[in-house]
């Protein structure tokens, strides 16, 4: 174990760590083409970067994940090889990987420690590290118990234990992979707050973040990737917004994309008092007594935190989990409580939050995953046409713009944003009258966000409905017809997004008083 | 068959108690016949009966005379799951106080058991071979199938067979294959052994089950009418093979005898504390069963004098 | 066979994914095919004499229509260990029925006719394979214990059936109309024995099934990622429910097929059948976890350890070093299908380097 | 059992959540337990007697220190077929020596002490599992398959060494001092026979390496989410590896406990052990997937075997009913599980829809 280099607050330009020429290749997939990166004391190094640039690549063989093709890397001049993660930690190098790498059926104690245990005679010392989960979770501000298991957290709080785990090792270089996907704005204040200690006792951090605005605001450094080249370095003080998605996209893209003004056709899905008990079956309701509608071409957002319930809701939309009281109309006709396939055949449909566990057959191509809402559309004499296959499939690829070797190719070979686009297709492929998108943005870069968009604002001129869950305030205004923001599992206001401000939606959210009231706490 | 199920109920469970039957294997039509006849012996007598089996699994067995022990039964009809594997759990119901008596196979100790009552294996043996030779003309090729080699009645009967056989050079034995007793690997093997060795005359089996499997295998290559099966045991379907000609010979095993003399001795035992039999090890002979003698085969292992 | 591979071969791009890799895979097992071929005929000329051939591929036939119905539920994720007992209750209740089936309250006795028999047997099997969908579906219960309770349950009531002695008098009689048993289910078309044929039948249902119904892409994906399925509007309950009345189909045609063969129906028919079948359908390069594997890799499979058994026979091998290589061999079948996948990514990363501009993709480790 | 609860139980013990949730399914196990001997005790005087209440716990003990090996490789979501035939390898073997052991090249016997034959027994039993742990870890075999083969190994390995007939005369003799194995093997210090006494010791000991040991969380960790464990640097490949390693040993000691109990050593000793093994883990409540399950649970569920089994000998069901009653209970055991998690997912629904004041938090089901 390293010891942490404590310089005080004086915090000299010095490398710690230094990636020569490294190269990166998985199967035929160039990730990362000879990028030289170095890493400085005390510093936020913030990486920008499309979906697929390499930054987690590079990140994973940082903290001795991968293992590279080519280069090498140096640690204080000398040059060291990171076998495991485990000597990575050993050199003082800990990582927060983007995807949750949580044991779901221990407890965040066990899940903090496990792989180094703290032992008193030839057993672990479970009061000891239960008293550091304390006090690491104080240092949080998130009042969560050591002996909770893991299985029983939200996202946003199973989140927060991967970061306890990284700070609970004493490192030099710490490495954050979009460590907020899923924190509210109040927990990532409190994050930034832990990330100035740390580089005030002389830690180096390494940021990666889509929340642009965000990344820039506690970066010192701002390295930007573009397919697994680096394209850019500057300091925090010369880098705006449009600088950054500039060097992100190659082009300056524009960041702001608003539907134009239309007034809506008729009601096509309303929600009239839908109440749902807590999946984990702890005796709450996720969704307490919710009632809205959605237009034809309407575009509506559900704005709200980690915890609002938003998820339960648009998921029990979509069939899955059921609605205890309350009834859901499409067009007008009952719906509540058919089962998925029927609520696919009538024109109701979900991009799930959690596109590797719930979007995506990882074993099946992106031709497979595209059509397999629709196959019944496919079939000819009791059998699947190929030809009709391949034609739909072509022209799906074609509707949302999916960057693919082709139909063929495995889904597992996309990055994340055109693993999203696949799946909006699919949904788009059923011929959807109400679409409902569960944080469809989440880990997505700019230039995806964008096209994604624009896609939902095409698809609402011809008349689709759509109701799209989302957490960035930013998101919430620019792209959408009307704000509903839930609390608590609670509907506690609507908004006109030209009208609202930002300040006073957030509000509504609870956002600013989140760190007072724990999340899934019962209202009144 | 009759119903070994309802056992707690039935007849005479008035003055005796309970008689523990434990046989080999119930799917098995000459275990069966076994556990019938005992059941139905004991429950004549008045008594009550438990029948199980171990599938010659001496674990089994033991925890079957744990149990008939716990159970406080009179007695134990026992058919022993091997000749040495048994005797710790034949001496443990001994000297739990409670008479066992076996039937159909021995143990490899005495004084223990009441009285062992065996169809003398290697006699049968003799008369098949015997049987099956002059079928056979006292020459021409031929393979074994062999019973299951933990089951020291298959070296037994194996052994037996090769007494008489050594005797004339012209009988060549080109295979062996183990098929533990078992219809479907009788016929598999003897489907293998047919393409190994295309021109065999004869088929000795350690049992029917093995000769009735390896008869299918003969009548669907169409040899049937040219090679000579012998079987053991003599059940149902063998006898009826035996009638129809596609097998030479099978010897009955006295197992109806066997037993109804075992549960006899042990009920005398009980009542009177003596077998009424001068000595322990008891061999009962078997009977050759040929076209001549098939249709005196009244019930599964029934032969009226 | 190949007619077979044709509907996935053919398939533009859509599959070609899946079947890259299922080449792979089948090639491994068709290499330790060709090799076990090779080997015995140079051990033994009797081995691949036309009769012999036959008689193997008649072996092989049974476990590949019981590997057939596995490969539907492991292609879910599941596992069926009850095939062999309902190969056993399958043709003790045709075995019943043939002999006449007892009405003691009436005290008539049926003599259904046999095609009557056929289908009430085919029913059994499929109502065993119903009871194990409903427990697996309905009452979450893991698929290796419903089936593993099933395996006592179905093997019980066939002994509780027979009482033990086997039904051997199956020819039927004229009078009453339920001859022919033997003779239909028996005969050898063309000279290809029933079992063949059936398996020939089997085999290119399901795969059409697989290739060309939905069922068979919803069977795919409920078995890539059940949530992801389900919520793309898969019917993953009904399938999952389905595959295993499936599998207690097939069970039933080879209880039938047996007990034909057989001129008898034992109830101990069937033990341990459940084994080679799961073999099979691994070696063929169908992956336990779910949503990998093909009907030809799997006739592959049950070629391989068919045409093993019986060359171990046919040369002699005694009984123990028998099971002591069939063991090893299923596990090193398996084992080569790792250590070839290994060998092959490293290959074409090392092209792909080398290469100035890469060759076509490789599937990512999923 | 209670001590061996503790170290569960107590607060400061790892998993003291998962705990108060394996509490749910142990005590549905529990209650099927208190089911089974309360309707044979009202069956037959003779159930509870002292004696008999021995004997069957002898009967449990195998079963149980099999399953405490076998939840070890079920907790990593593995599973070990080849346990029946370790138990008949590592019997024979022991026989084997016992008997004397000859060096034909030197033409010598040798007639090990009783220790050293335990001590290579079990030796043999830890390779077995060794071997089954470098497939499954290094040549990534699927653990089914691996052992699969392994149960074919391993028992024709032991046909051969006995050439089929079984090592009878395990007394040993007096001036070759190897004597004693019978008599201690075999012995009933304090009125308990030997197996209780082992099982006592094999659960005790594991339970602390589960509870108290880094290696208890690692296999927990690494069966709940092997990628995250090895990322956080647990010796994944090793603990998985080590885990089969610990089935062979408990199968050894079995083995070892049931040749002295037989006075002789068969190689078809201990077939289809594994299946009760396997029956007992999972209505212990463990989870086949992994992650789930413990040691108290795993007694519990032993015991529901074992007394299910020798009360149906006891009060005289017939055999085949005896196969039908354990398959059913096997899986309604198991189906109870999810019965009373639904049950009680739909109360704290009602109770949130209804609640004025909803009641205290409540573990999720895994
Ligand atoms: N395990 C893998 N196997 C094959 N290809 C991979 C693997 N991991 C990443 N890739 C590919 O490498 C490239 C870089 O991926 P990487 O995850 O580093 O991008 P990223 O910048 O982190 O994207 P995101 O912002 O979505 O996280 C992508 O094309 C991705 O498809
Ligand atoms: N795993 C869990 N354990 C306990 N409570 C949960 C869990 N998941 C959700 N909840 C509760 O259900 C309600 C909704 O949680 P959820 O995270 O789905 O909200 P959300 O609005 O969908 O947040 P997200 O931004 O992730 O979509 C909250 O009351 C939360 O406490
Ligand atoms: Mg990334
Ligand atoms: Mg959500």
């Amino acid at each position: 174990m390293a010891a942490p280099a404590t310089t005080g607050a004086d915090t000299r330009d010095d490398v710690i760590l230094r990636a020569v020429d490294i190269s990166k290749w998985y199967g035929a997939t160039h990730a990362l083409k000879g990028v030289n990166f170095e890493v400085r004391r005390g510093k936020v190094t913030v990486l920008f970067g499309e979906n697929g640039a390499g930054k987690s690549t590079l990140m994973k063989i940082l903290a001795g994940v991968e293992q590279p093709s080519g280069g090498h890397l140096e640690l204080d001049g000398k040059r060291v090889e990171l076998r495991s993660p485990t000597e990575a930690v050993d050199h003082g190098i800990s990582i927060i990987h983007q995807e949750l790498n949580l044991c779901p059926n221990l407890s965040v104690r066990d899940n903090i420690f496990m792989g180094r245990e703290r032992t008193r005679l030839g057993g672990v010392d479970y009061r000891s590290e239960r008293e550091v989960v304390r006090r690491l979770m104080e240092r949080l501000e998130e009042d969560i118990d050591p002996d909770t298991l893991v299985s029983d957290l939200r996202l946003g709080q199973q989140q927060i234990v991967e970061i306890a785990r990284a700070l609970s090792l004493d490192t030099r270089i710490l490495i954050m992979d979009e460590p907020t996907s899923a924190l509210s704005a109040a927990e990532v204040e409190v994050l930034f707050r832990v990330i100035k200690e740390l580089t005030a006792n002389g830690v180096a951090i390494v940021y990666i973040s889509h929340h642009l605005e965000e990344a820039i605001e506690i970066s010192d450094h701002a390295v930007v990737f573009r397919d697994g080249e680096l394209v850019a370095t500057a300091d925090a003080a010369d880098i705006d917004l449009p600088w950054v998605v500039g060097k992100m996209v190659g082009r300056s893209a524009g960041y702001d994309f608003r539907d134009e003004e239309r007034d809506h056709g008729d009601v096509a899905l309303s929600i009239e008092n839908v109440k749902i008990p807590d999946p984990t079956g702890n005796g709450r309701l996720a969704v307490n007594d919710v009632s809205l509608t959605v237009r034809r071409g309407e575009i509506v957002c559900l704005y709200g935190l980690m915890g609002a319930g938003r998820t339960e809701l648009v998921e029990a939309l979509a069939g899955r989990g059921e609605i205890a009281s309350g009834r859901v109309l499409l067009d007008g006709e009952d719906i509540t409580g058919l089962p998925i396939p029927e609520l696919i055949r009538r024109g109701i449909g979900l991009v799930p939050e959690d596109r590797q566990r719930d979007g995506l057959v990882q074993s099946m191509s992106v031709g497979q995953n595209l059509s397999l809402s629709s196959l019944w559309e496919m079939v000819r004499r009791f059998l699947l046409s190929r030809r009709g296959e391949t034609e739909r499939v072509g022209k799906g690829i074609e509707n949302v713009r999916v960057k693919t070797a082709g139909a063929g190719a495995p889904i597992t070979s996309l990055s994340g944003g055109n693993q999203q686009k696949v799946v909006i297709g699919k949904i788009l492929m059923t011929g959807p009258k109400v679409l409902l998108l569960d944080e469809p943005t989440r880990g997505i870069d700019v230039g995806a966000k964008g096209e994604i968009f624009s896609l939902l604002f095409r698809e609402a001129r011809k008349g689709l409905a759509v109701l799209y869950v989302t957490s960035e305030i930013g998101e919430a205004i620019t792209a959408s017809h009307r704000i509903v923001v839930m609390a608590k599992g609670r509907v506690v206001g609507e908004f006109d997004p030209r009208t609202a401000s930002r300040e006073e939606i957030m509000a509504a959210s609870g956002e600013s008083e989140v760190g007072l009231h724990p999340i899934g706490t019962p209202s009144e | 068959g009759s119903d070994t199920a309802s056992t707690a109920d039935g007849s005479g469970d008035g003055k005796g108690g309970t008689i523990a039957v434990i046989t080999v294997d119930l799917a098995n039509s000459y275990w069966q016949t076994e556990a019938d006849t005992a059941k139905a012996e004991i429950e004549k007598a008045g008594y009550k009966a438990t029948v199980n089996a171990h599938n010659s699994d001496p674990d089994k067995q033991n925890q079957l005379i744990d149990t008939a022990i716990s159970n406080k039964v009179k007695a134990i009809i026992l058919d022993p799951a091997g000749a040495d594997e048994s005797v710790p759990a034949v001496r443990k119901a001994t000297d739990a106080g409670i008479p066992v008596f076996l039937v159909n196979a021995e143990i490899s100790e005495q004084g223990i058991a009441k009285s062992q009552i065996i169809s003398n294996n290697a006699q049968g043996a003799t008369l098949g071979a015997e049987a099956w030779v002059e079928a056979m003309g006292g020459k021409g090729k031929y393979v074994e199938l062999y019973g299951n080699p933990t089951d020291n009645n298959a070296q037994v009967r194996s052994d037996g067979y090769a007494a008489v056989i050594s005797a004339y050079p012209d009988l060549e034995k080109v295979g062996q294959e183990t098929a533990n007793w078992d219809r479907v690997q009788g016929k598999e093997k003897m489907e293998g052994l047919i393409a190994a060795h295309p021109d065999i005359d004869g088929v000795i089996a350690g049992n029917d089950e093995m000769a009735l499997g390896a008869i299918e295998a003969l009548k669907d290559a169409g040899m049937i009418d040219k090679v000579k099966v012998l079987g053991f045991d003599g059940n149902a379907d063998a006898v009826q093979a035996v009638k129809d000609g596609t097998m030479v010979a099978t010897v009955l095993q006295p197992i109806v005898q066997g037993t109804k003399n075992a549960v006899a001795q042990a009920i005398s035992y009980i009542e009177k504390g003596e077998t009424g039999v001068p000595d322990e090890k008891q061999s009962i002979d078997c009977v050759l069963i040929t076209k001549d003698n098939a249709d005196k085969y009244t019930a599964p292992f029934v032969l009226e004098e | 066979m190949s007619e077979l591979s044709q509907p996935a071969a053919a398939s533009p791009g859509i599959l070609s994914k899946i079947n890259t890799r299922a080449l792979l895979l089948e090639g491994r097992a068709l290499i330790a095919f060709l090799l076990i071929v090779v080997v015995f005929s140079l051990l033994s000329p009797n081995y691949l004499t036309p009769d012999n051939v036959i008689t193997m591929t008649r072996h092989v036939a049974m476990n590949a229509i019981l590997a057939i119905g596995m490969l539907m539920v492991i292609l879910n994720g599941g596992i069926d260990l009850s095939v062999g007992s309902t190969v056993g209750l399958t043709g003790v209740v045709a075995g019943m029925l043939l002999e006449g089936f007892e009405i003691t309250s009436l005290d008539v006795i049926l003599y259904p006719a046999v095609w009557v028999v056929i289908v009430v047997s085919i029913g059994v099997g499929c109502l065993v394979g119903l009871v194990n969908g409903i427990l697996v579906t309905r009452f979450n219960v893991a698929p290796f214990i419903a089936t593993l309770g099933m395996l006592y349950v179905a093997r019980g009531i066939a002994l509780l059936i027979t009482n033990g002695t086997p039904f051997s008098n199956l020819t039927g009689r004229e009078e009453l109309g339920n001859t022919g048993f033997l003779t239909v289910v028996k005969g050898a078309p063309l000279g290809l024995p029933m079992p063949v044929w059936a398996m020939i039948f089997f085999a290119a249902v399901f795969a059409v099934v697989l290739n060309k119904r939905p069922f068979g892409r919803w069977l795919y994906a409920s078995g890539g990622n059940e949530r992801a399925a389900e919520l793309s509007g898969v019917p993953v309950k009904k399938v999952q429910c389905r595959i295993y009345v499936l599998s207690g189909l097939c069970a039933a045609a080879v209880g039938l097929l047996l007990t034909a063969d057989l001129a008898s129906a034992t109830p101990s028919a069937g033990e341990f059948f459940e084994l080679n079948a799961i073999a099979a359908v691994v070696i063929g390069g169908a992956a336990l976890s779910g949503g990998r594997g093909t009907i030809r890799g799997t006739l592959i499979g049950a070629f391989v350890i068919g045409f093993l058994v019986d060359g171990l026979v046919l040369v002699g091998v005694s009984q123990f070093w028998q099971q002591i290589i069939k063991g090893a061999v299923i596990i090193i079948a398996v084992a080569l299908d790792q250590f070839q996948q290994n060998l092959h990514k490293r290959r074409s990363a090392k092209a792909a380097i080398s290469a100035t501009k890469p060759p076509e993709r490789t599937p990512a480790p999923a």
